[in-house]
């Protein structure tokens, strides 16, 4: 059950990279907050005592990421985006590769050399690392702003992962903090979005080039 | 106290949200300014003569490194706080600015002066890491304060490549938690610097290798160290002249205290020779890289944000030094540059505003355009450049010494000629500004007034860092130092 | 010190009486192997007390540098002849062996200032080639003369008495030769006997002067011609020591000539070089007393 | 003896403090503020004299404590025999410097003057200190403060493109000199002990023998760098002349110095005696300054370019000096290791003394025909026969003609070269020494046939262009400044033991315990004789000749000759220029304008220029390579967010293989 979810999590990482149309990029960030959720979800509800912590997290992720930010990303794609492409600045065959080579170096180095020391056992760890490695390729790969925004949140779902994994989540307090921090920048990153769109009348990348040596 | 010292810009932000009109605005502008540098003075000042160090605080906590932090936060970000008023003023005489931007820009402004106060003043990793992504975000708006392509441009590059850093800082914190909580037992206290550092030896190692590594590259890239520094020269150049300062002189520090903290702590749980010889590397990394692009610039703005880049790698390389020398070096040059460098930008700032260009083939005759800016242009600039009397001088010489006896000659020399090249730099830009006419369109001459003295207070605490440290400061810096050398604990 | 000024006194009356017939032997000698009866040996103090007669007329454009100047270059040249012990090897105590080149380095000075002085293109011509040749000269001159100081020990002219005489003392010679050929304005350096606007040296700076001023400065040549053959003598064939005073200045006086009849040879049988192979000429010079100085370093 | 010192001390310190600070006040009122300032300084200048002689005649040096200023820094002086002596060479030409610039500076009265005094007496102050701290860190700050504000000086008239050019040379060299410098005192620093000299100096012996000659070639290179040695001098013949000339005074006649003291200081007294490769090498440094300086000085018609080269070439002689004694020392023969430091010392004494004359009366010059170029000068002998005497003194004595000053301490390091050769420690360094003193004899040669052509062209013959017709001779301020230069020109020169045997204390105090001899001297007897025979003749001729002197025109095959004939500084140095071509490189262009048959041609020019070997093959190829590849590297920077992203990317993966 765990396992499954987690594969979710990283094969919707994964597709992310495969695809170059903006709106399934965000169905697919949907599908992996929501396989998150469930893996909090899960990991509060599954052990003797119910984890109120986790069950938070998991509500939280789910509003938040799930339902309130796909719906922003899919209203600012509506308003903004006149091609549902995204211009890419590796291939996507070269780029699937890398995202491959970012797993295995992540499952058979990062993890099992460099982490040995923690105590995790299961797929959360190395998935989570991954994820957080994929969504900066991801955004390293795709020429648009709105990749780019969405390559940010991909991270900080590896990173939620990941927290979930080493430590069954950091304290509440801080936890609350990431999240509105995330939902401010996520915000902010949109207002910008809409400018650079009004300003440059694209959202390539490739146009963001004036400021340069 | 510490409360106040959040609440103080934080009260100044939200009044400023208000539509009081830019009389009003300035006004509230200046008294917040005025109150939050007072509180800084009051909440370091405790620290140091007194000795007080405040940590019944929840998640705040004051000891002798962050009072030095808060210490320039006060001087620097008073100082920029009050600029702003003329500086805004010019722009809307020019009209770059509404006047209804005028509030949300002073509303911002000390909303980020908070936020960087809460990074400072934050024991809790936790905490530390959401205050200093907040800084990017609001900072990021300001950056894009004008709205035009190149600020927007900035503003995004700034907003996603430190996002993207940040997200890796995050990484070493879960792992310093889970090493922590390995050790400590508890979550609730395990992110707390005040529990963490008595327990630093006790910490794995290879985790807090691993930990430093995602920590450095995290802040590293807020901090601007080469090759992580891409945003910085963007950023700087296109944000509103006060804002740069704040950016270089401050929030780079913000970063670089990050850095330090986590440095302190890996020191005792690694060995020196980790995270020493990766800060020296970087710190060396970030002066050569930089060098070129002071050699040939066009943009004054970008001129000095390259400085920045080298000075953090200054900076960088003085901690990872180590050693009393070494700590001093750093900490007086942190506290150097944040003087200097914020007095170069607002200085420059002033100076692109008239010329309405930031190219310096452009910038001809500062001297009888502007004689009393640019007389205090100058002088910052050679301060930066490292020329006595000014104290960068001292500073560096401190972290040369320790790279010459700890690094040995090679580290040494190629540090003190990195410095001396980036110089050259600059005072051939400095010359071709200053010693050539001035195209006869502009009017000539120019009042002193309050703002000049805003702009000579620093100058003077530089000199005076240069030549004759009284004796309390000596003694506040060995204090920082040997806390610093003790571990951070206290 | 009084006797030792009435000595110097004694040795510039000397020099003042010798140094005419040595060159008149010289032109004398340099007729005979051209096949020319050429003038009487002592003509030349005709010509110096016939100048000295006349009164001098300077060019308009001078000033008291023009009228300082024979002055200048004549007491320096004396004044060289005063700092070699010529009977008794006793130092008068006025100078050294550094003393004396630089004494020829103020004449030098004064006589080129003097050329300039008048703003004609002659003059000028002048002292730039005498500056020229004197910065060649000096240190062909300079090796020569320390190869020896360093075999002797020390630079007092009292303790270089026959410095020369050892193997590395001919070669040492030979560059020496050279060098006073060069420094005293003769064939192949300079012709003394010419006015010829495109060869001349010195003569070309004495060109504005007249009367008293140019008979000062033709005994000042002769006798900085004199000084140097005696400078040669002490080094190379020195004065036995001990030896009543007639004899060793009639010694002296020969030993000079003999020496000059040398400078005659040489002149007469090599031909003017033009200016620019002087480095040449003097390099070769150079390379003798180079020589001499590796061998006497080397022992 | 110290309570006077200690009033002598605090007044100087005070008046040069005020006379930087004063005129800046007053800067409204410029009259006043020139006057205070030169008066301040002239005043605190002689204050320094008294006390550096004070301190150089006096057994015990003299001691400051101002506390601690930085963090384990603390402000000390001491003032030693050394820093003495050069404390009032420093002080005895900005005394007198000081009160030339009274009259001096009013030529730019319509500049900023006060700004001017502030930055000359800061320059002169922290020359003081530079010459007296006791401190690593305060020397190295007055170090640079002494270069800052002389490069402010020498920016003065920045309107002027090759001022702001020379000044950019000037500061930039200087700060990579500076560079070395610190890496000498930083190797030296072991990082117990404090900072000062003593302690530096006392664990100098433990370092290994590697280390201690690293030390020696960074001194060298640094302070080389600011002495201006072949091949770092190329900032020194830019920034003489861009700077007005009282300042160009002080910088060839003491500031240069200061890099002596400091290289003295270094190397022979902190760091002690190392192998004798290290004289040598300063030797070789030293002929070839002072040979490749006054060539180049030759071909210069700049007159104050020439007396910037003619700097090269005697910083050359003194490292001559110096360098000999390092060889003796390594030798341990502290005898006349003394004497040849001695030696260099006094030449540092007297090149203090003619430089700044000759500088002087090369401002009295320009004061008197706003030109600098001697083509463009002449006959001023008449115009201006005090200055012009004065001139002459210091022409002569930098020609080292006897029986002025620069003889004599040639000649002394003419006899500390030729005792390298008669201690025949080996063939090789016999060779080296006859062959370092021909090298002296040529500098000689030179620098007399250089100064023939500086004194007789702008002095002699006809005024060259209205400019030197329409001079004036300067205010009786400017002459009476110059007038005591002159006359410690001849004095130096005639009483030279005097000087001397003061010279070997310091030297002795180096080395504590060598007797060393009192040096005795025939340059007394020399002048004498020389008197005495002018003085006969001239009697003679006056008893005997004809007291009337006919005065005619030139003659000039035919016609009355005019300034156009006159030979120019150009063809005076031209057959030099030829017999050192190898060297200079000169190129030559003439092109002839014909009147229709290709044999009688109406206008001709000509143009020669000679090739700086040094900055063409050395420097320009250097700047080029670094802009160029600044230029390469900048591309990292493309404005692509992707590709910076990459870094980031990149930077963390090497990492994590790094961290393993």
């Amino acid at each position: 059950m765990l396992d499954f979810f987690t594969y979710v999590f990283l094969i919707a990482g994964f597709l992310m990279l495969a695809g170059k149309v903006i709106t399934n990029n965000i169905t697919l960030l949907a599908i992996q907050s929501l396989a998150l959720s469930i893996i909090a979800f899960y990991l509060g509800l599954s052990g003797g005592a119910v984890n109120w912590h986790m069950v938070l997290i998991g509500g939280l992720t789910f509003a938040v990421k799930v339902i309130v930010l796909p719906w922003i990303l899919y209203r600012l794609v509506d308003k903004v985006a006149a091609r549902r492409v995204v211009p890419l600045s590796i291939g996507l065959g070269s780029s699937s590769l890398i995202g491959v080579l970012l797993v295995g170096l992540t499952y058979s180095y990062v993890v099992p050399v460099l982490l040995k020391e923690v105590q995790v056992g299961g797929q959360l760890l190395p998935v989570a690392l991954s994820t957080v490695l994929l969504g900066c390729f991801f955004m390293i790969s795709r020429r648009s702003a709105l990749s780019q925004l969405i390559g940010v949140i991909v991270m900080e779902n590896g990173l939620f992962l990941c927290g979930i994994a080493v430590t069954g989540g950091m304290p509440l307090i801080i936890e609350f903090g990431i999240f509105f921090d995330l939902l401010v920048g996520a915000l902010v990153m949109g207002i910008m979005t809409y400018q650079i769109r009004d300003t440059f009348d694209t959202l390539d990348t490739k146009f963001l080039n004036k400021l340069k040596h | 106290m510490l409360y106040l010292l959040l609440l103080a810009p934080l009260f100044t932000a939200v009044c400023c949200l208000f539509p009081l009109g830019s009389r009003w605005w300035e006004r509230i502008n200046v008294l917040g300014a005025l109150l939050t540098g007072i509180a800084a003075l009051y909440c370091s000042l405790n620290v140091f003569l007194v000795g007080n160090i405040d940590r019944t605080q929840a998640f705040l906590v004051i000891d002798q490194l962050s009072a030095v932090l808060v210490l320039i936060i006060g001087i620097v970000g008073t100082t920029c706080c009050l600029y702003t008023v003329s500086y805004l003023r010019s722009d809307l005489k020019n009209g770059e600015l509404t006047e209804r931007q005028v509030g949300r820009f002073f509303g911002l402004l000390h909303l980020f002066v908070a936020t960087m106060y809460l990074a400072v003043l934050a024991d809790n990793l936790g905490v530390m890491w959401v205050a200093i992504e907040f800084t990017t975000i609001v900072s990021a708006l300001l950056v894009g304060f004008y709205g035009n392509k190149a600020a927007l441009e900035a503003a995004w590059k700034y907003i996603i490549i430190c996002t993207v850093g940040i997200a890796f800082a995050m990484l070493g914190i879960i792992l310093t938690f889970y090493a922590a909580r390995g050790v400590l037992g508890s979550d609730e206290i395990s992110l707390s610097w005040r529990f963490l550092y008595p327990v630093a030896a006790k910490l794995d190692p290879s985790l807090m290798k691993l930990a430093f590594i995602f920590i450095l590259v995290g802040y590293g890239t807020k901090a601007g160290l080469f090759p992580l520094h891409t945003w910085l020269p963007d950023a700087h150049s296109q944000a509103p002249s006060p804002v740069s300062a704040l950016l270089s002189g401050v929030l780079l520090n913000c970063a670089i205290y990050a850095i330090i903290r986590f440095h302190l702590l890996t020191t005792m749980a690694v060995g020196y020779n980790f995270s020493g010889r990766l800060l020296i590397i970087f710190g060396l990394m970030s002066m050569a890289g930089a060098l070129p692009f002071i050699l040939v610039q066009k943009d004054i703005k970008r001129l000095l944000a390259y400085s920045s880049v080298e000075h953090v790698g200054i900076i960088i390389l003085g901690i990872g030094l180590g050693g009393v020398l070494g700590y001093t070096g750093a900490i007086l040059h942190l506290i150097n540059h944040a003087l200097g460098k914020s007095v170069l930008f607002l200085s420059a700032g002033t100076l692109a505003q008239t010329y309405h260009s930031k190219l310096i083939p452009r910038m001809q005759g500062i001297g009888q355009l502007l004689p009393i800016t640019s007389k205090v242009f100058m002088a910052s600039l050679l301060a930066i450049g490292g020329a006595p009397p000014f104290g960068l001088f001292i500073s560096e010489l401190n972290v040369a010494t320790r790279g010459f006896q700890a690094g040995g000659p090679g580290l040494g020399f190629v540090f003190l000629m990195v410095i001396a090249v980036v110089f050259t730099g600059l005072i051939y830009f400095a010359g071709k500004m200053y010693f050539s006419d001035l195209p006869a369109r502009f009017p000539r001459g120019e009042q002193f007034s309050v703002n000049h003295i805003l702009l000579l207070l620093p100058l003077c605490l530089l000199i005076s860092q240069g030549i004759y440290m009284p004796g309390a400061v000596q003694d506040l810096i060995a204090k920082v130092v040997s806390f610093m050398t003790a571990g951070g604990v206290y | 010190m009084i006797d030792n000024l009435l000595i110097a006194g004694g040795q510039i009356i000397l020099l003042i009486l010798m140094a005419p017939i040595v060159n008149g032997i010289i032109k004398k000698a340099k007729a005979l192997t051209q096949c020319r009866r050429g003038p009487s040996v002592f003509q030349p103090y005709f010509d110096i007390i016939k100048f000295l007669k006349r009164e001098p007329v300077v060019s308009v454009n001078t000033s008291w540098i023009t009228q300082l100047t024979p002055y200048v270059c004549l007491s320096a040249y004396l004044a060289a002849g005063c700092l070699i012990p010529l009977w008794e090897h006793r130092s008068l105590g006025f100078g050294d062996l550094i003393a004396l080149t630089y004494l020829f380095a103020l004449s030098r000075f004064s006589l080129a200032l003097a050329g300039l002085e008048p703003a004609s293109a002659f003059g000028g011509m002048g002292s730039s080639r005498e500056m020229m040749i004197a910065t060649l000269v000096e240190p062909v001159m300079v090796i020569g003369l320390f190869g020896l100081v360093v075999a002797a020990g020390t630079t007092d002219l009292k303790g270089l008495a026959g410095a020369g005489q050892n193997p590395a003392g001919l070669l040492a010679f030979i560059g020496l030769m050279v060098a006073t050929v060069a420094e005293t304005g003769r064939i192949p350096v300079d012709n003394p006997d010419t006015h010829l606007e495109l060869t001349m040296v010195h003569e070309a700076m004495l060109l504005e002067y007249a009367g008293r001023h140019l008979g000062f400065l033709h005994l000042a040549a002769m006798v900085k011609q004199a000084v140097l053959l005696i400078l040669l003598v002490h080094l190379f064939w020195p004065q036995q020591p001990g030896i009543p005073i007639a004899l060793a200045l009639g010694l002296l006086v020969g030993k000079v000539v003999a020496l000059g009849l040398l400078l005659a040879l040489i002149e007469s049988v090599l031909a003017k070089m033009r200016l620019f192979k002087l480095p040449e000429l003097l390099a070769s010079g150079a390379a003798f007393c180079l020589l001499a100085v590796l061998m006497n370093s080397f022992v | 003896m110290g309570g006077l010192r200690d009033t002598f001390f605090i007044l100087m310190f005070a008046m040069y403090l005020a006379g930087a600070f004063l005129p800046l006040l007053l800067k409204g009122k410029p009259k006043l503020s020139l006057g205070l300032g030169c008066s301040l300084g002239a005043i605190a200048g002689f204050l320094g004299l008294g006390l550096g002689l004070g301190c150089l005649l006096s057994p015990e040096p003299f001691e400051v404590h101002f506390g601690t200023i930085l963090p384990g820094v603390p402000f000390d002086l001491l003032i030693d025999k050394l820093s003495g002596f050069f404390l009032a060479t420093i002080s005895l030409v900005t005394f007198l410097v000081s009160l030339y610039s009274r009259d001096y500076m009013k030529i730019y009265r319509n500049e900023n003057v006060a700004w001017w005094c502030f930055c000359y007496n800061l320059f002169i102050l922290s020359m003081t200190f530079v010459v007296t701290v006791n401190n690593t860190i305060v020397f190295l700050i007055f170090w640079e403060l002494m270069t800052l504000t002389s490069y402010f000086l020498v920016t003065f008239e920045y309107r002027h493109q090759q001022v702001r050019k020379a000044g950019f040379s000037y500061i930039v060299m200087t700060h990579l000199g500076t560079v070395f410098i610190m890496s000498a005192f930083f190797i030296l620093f072991n990082g117990t002990g404090g900072w000062d000299f003593a302690a530096l100096a006392s664990h100098s012996g433990d370092l290994p023998g590697a280390t201690r000659s690293l030390v020696f070639v960074c001194a060298l290179i640094g302070f080389g760098t600011k002495a201006g040695v072949v091949p770092l001098h190329l900032w020194l013949p830019q920034a003489h002349p861009a700077a007005p000339s009282n300042v160009s005074a002080i910088m060839s006649g003491v500031m240069l110095k200061t890099a002596i003291y400091g290289m003295i200081r270094l190397v022979i007294d902190m760091l002690g005696t190392g192998p004798a490769w290290w004289g040598g090498l300063v030797l070789a440094v030293g002929v070839i300054s002072a040979l490749i300086g006054v060539i180049y000085a030759l071909m210069e018609h700049d007159l104050k370019r020439l007396l910037a080269f003619h700097s090269v070439e005697n910083i050359g002689i003194i490292l001559m000096g110096v360098g000999t004694s390092m060889i003796f020392y390594a030798w341990s023969m502290p005898i006349i290791a003394a004497i040849a430091l001695a030696a260099g010392l006094f030449h540092v004494l007297n090149h203090a003394v003619f430089k700044s004359l000759l500088f002087l009366g090369a401002g009295s010059i320009y004061y008197a025909t706003h030109t600098r170029d001697i083509e463009e000068l002449g006959g001023l002998i008449k115009k201006m026969p005090q200055t012009a005497l004065l001139f002459l003194v210091g022409a002569i004595s930098i020609s080292a003609i006897p029986p002025f000053n620069g003889f004599a301490s040639e000649y002394q390091i003419y006899q500390s070269l030729l005792n390298l050769s008669y201690l025949k420690i080996s063939g090789f360094w016999s060779m080296a020494g006859i062959l370092s003193g021909a090298a002296l004899a040529l500098t000689g040669a030179l620098a007399a046939a250089c100064f023939v052509k500086a004194f007789g062209v702008s002095f002699l013959a006809l005024p060259r262009t209205e400019k030197a017709a329409g001079a004036r001779e300067v205010p009786l301020g400017m002459r009476l400044s110059m007038a005591p230069l002159g006359a410690l020109c001849l004095i130096l020169g005639i009483v030279p033991q005097v000087a001397l045997n003061t010279l070997t204390g310091i030297a002795g105090q180096l080395v504590p315990g060598a007797q060393i001899p009192a040096i005795g001297t025939y340059n007394l007897n020399l002048a004498l004789l020389l008197v005495a025979i002018m003085a006969v003749l001239f009697g003679l001729s006056r008893l005997f000749g004809s007291q009337k002197v006919r005065v005619s025109q030139t003659w000039g095959c035919g016609i009355v000759p005019n300034a156009s004939m006159e030979y120019t500084a150009a063809s005076f140095s031209q057959p030099i220029r030829r017999v050192y071509r190898t060297l200079l490189q000169p190129e030559r262009k003439v092109r002839t304008q014909f009147n229709l048959l290709p044999y009688f041609g109406y206008k001709i020019h000509f143009e020669e220029h000679i090739k700086s070997v040094i900055k063409d093959y050395l420097y320009s190829p250097l700047r080029r390579i670094t802009i160029g590849a600044s230029k390469k590297w900048r591309c990292i920077q493309s404005g692509d967010i992707n590709l910076y992203l990459g870094y980031i990317f990149v930077t963390l993966i090497v990492l994590l293989v790094w961290a393993r």
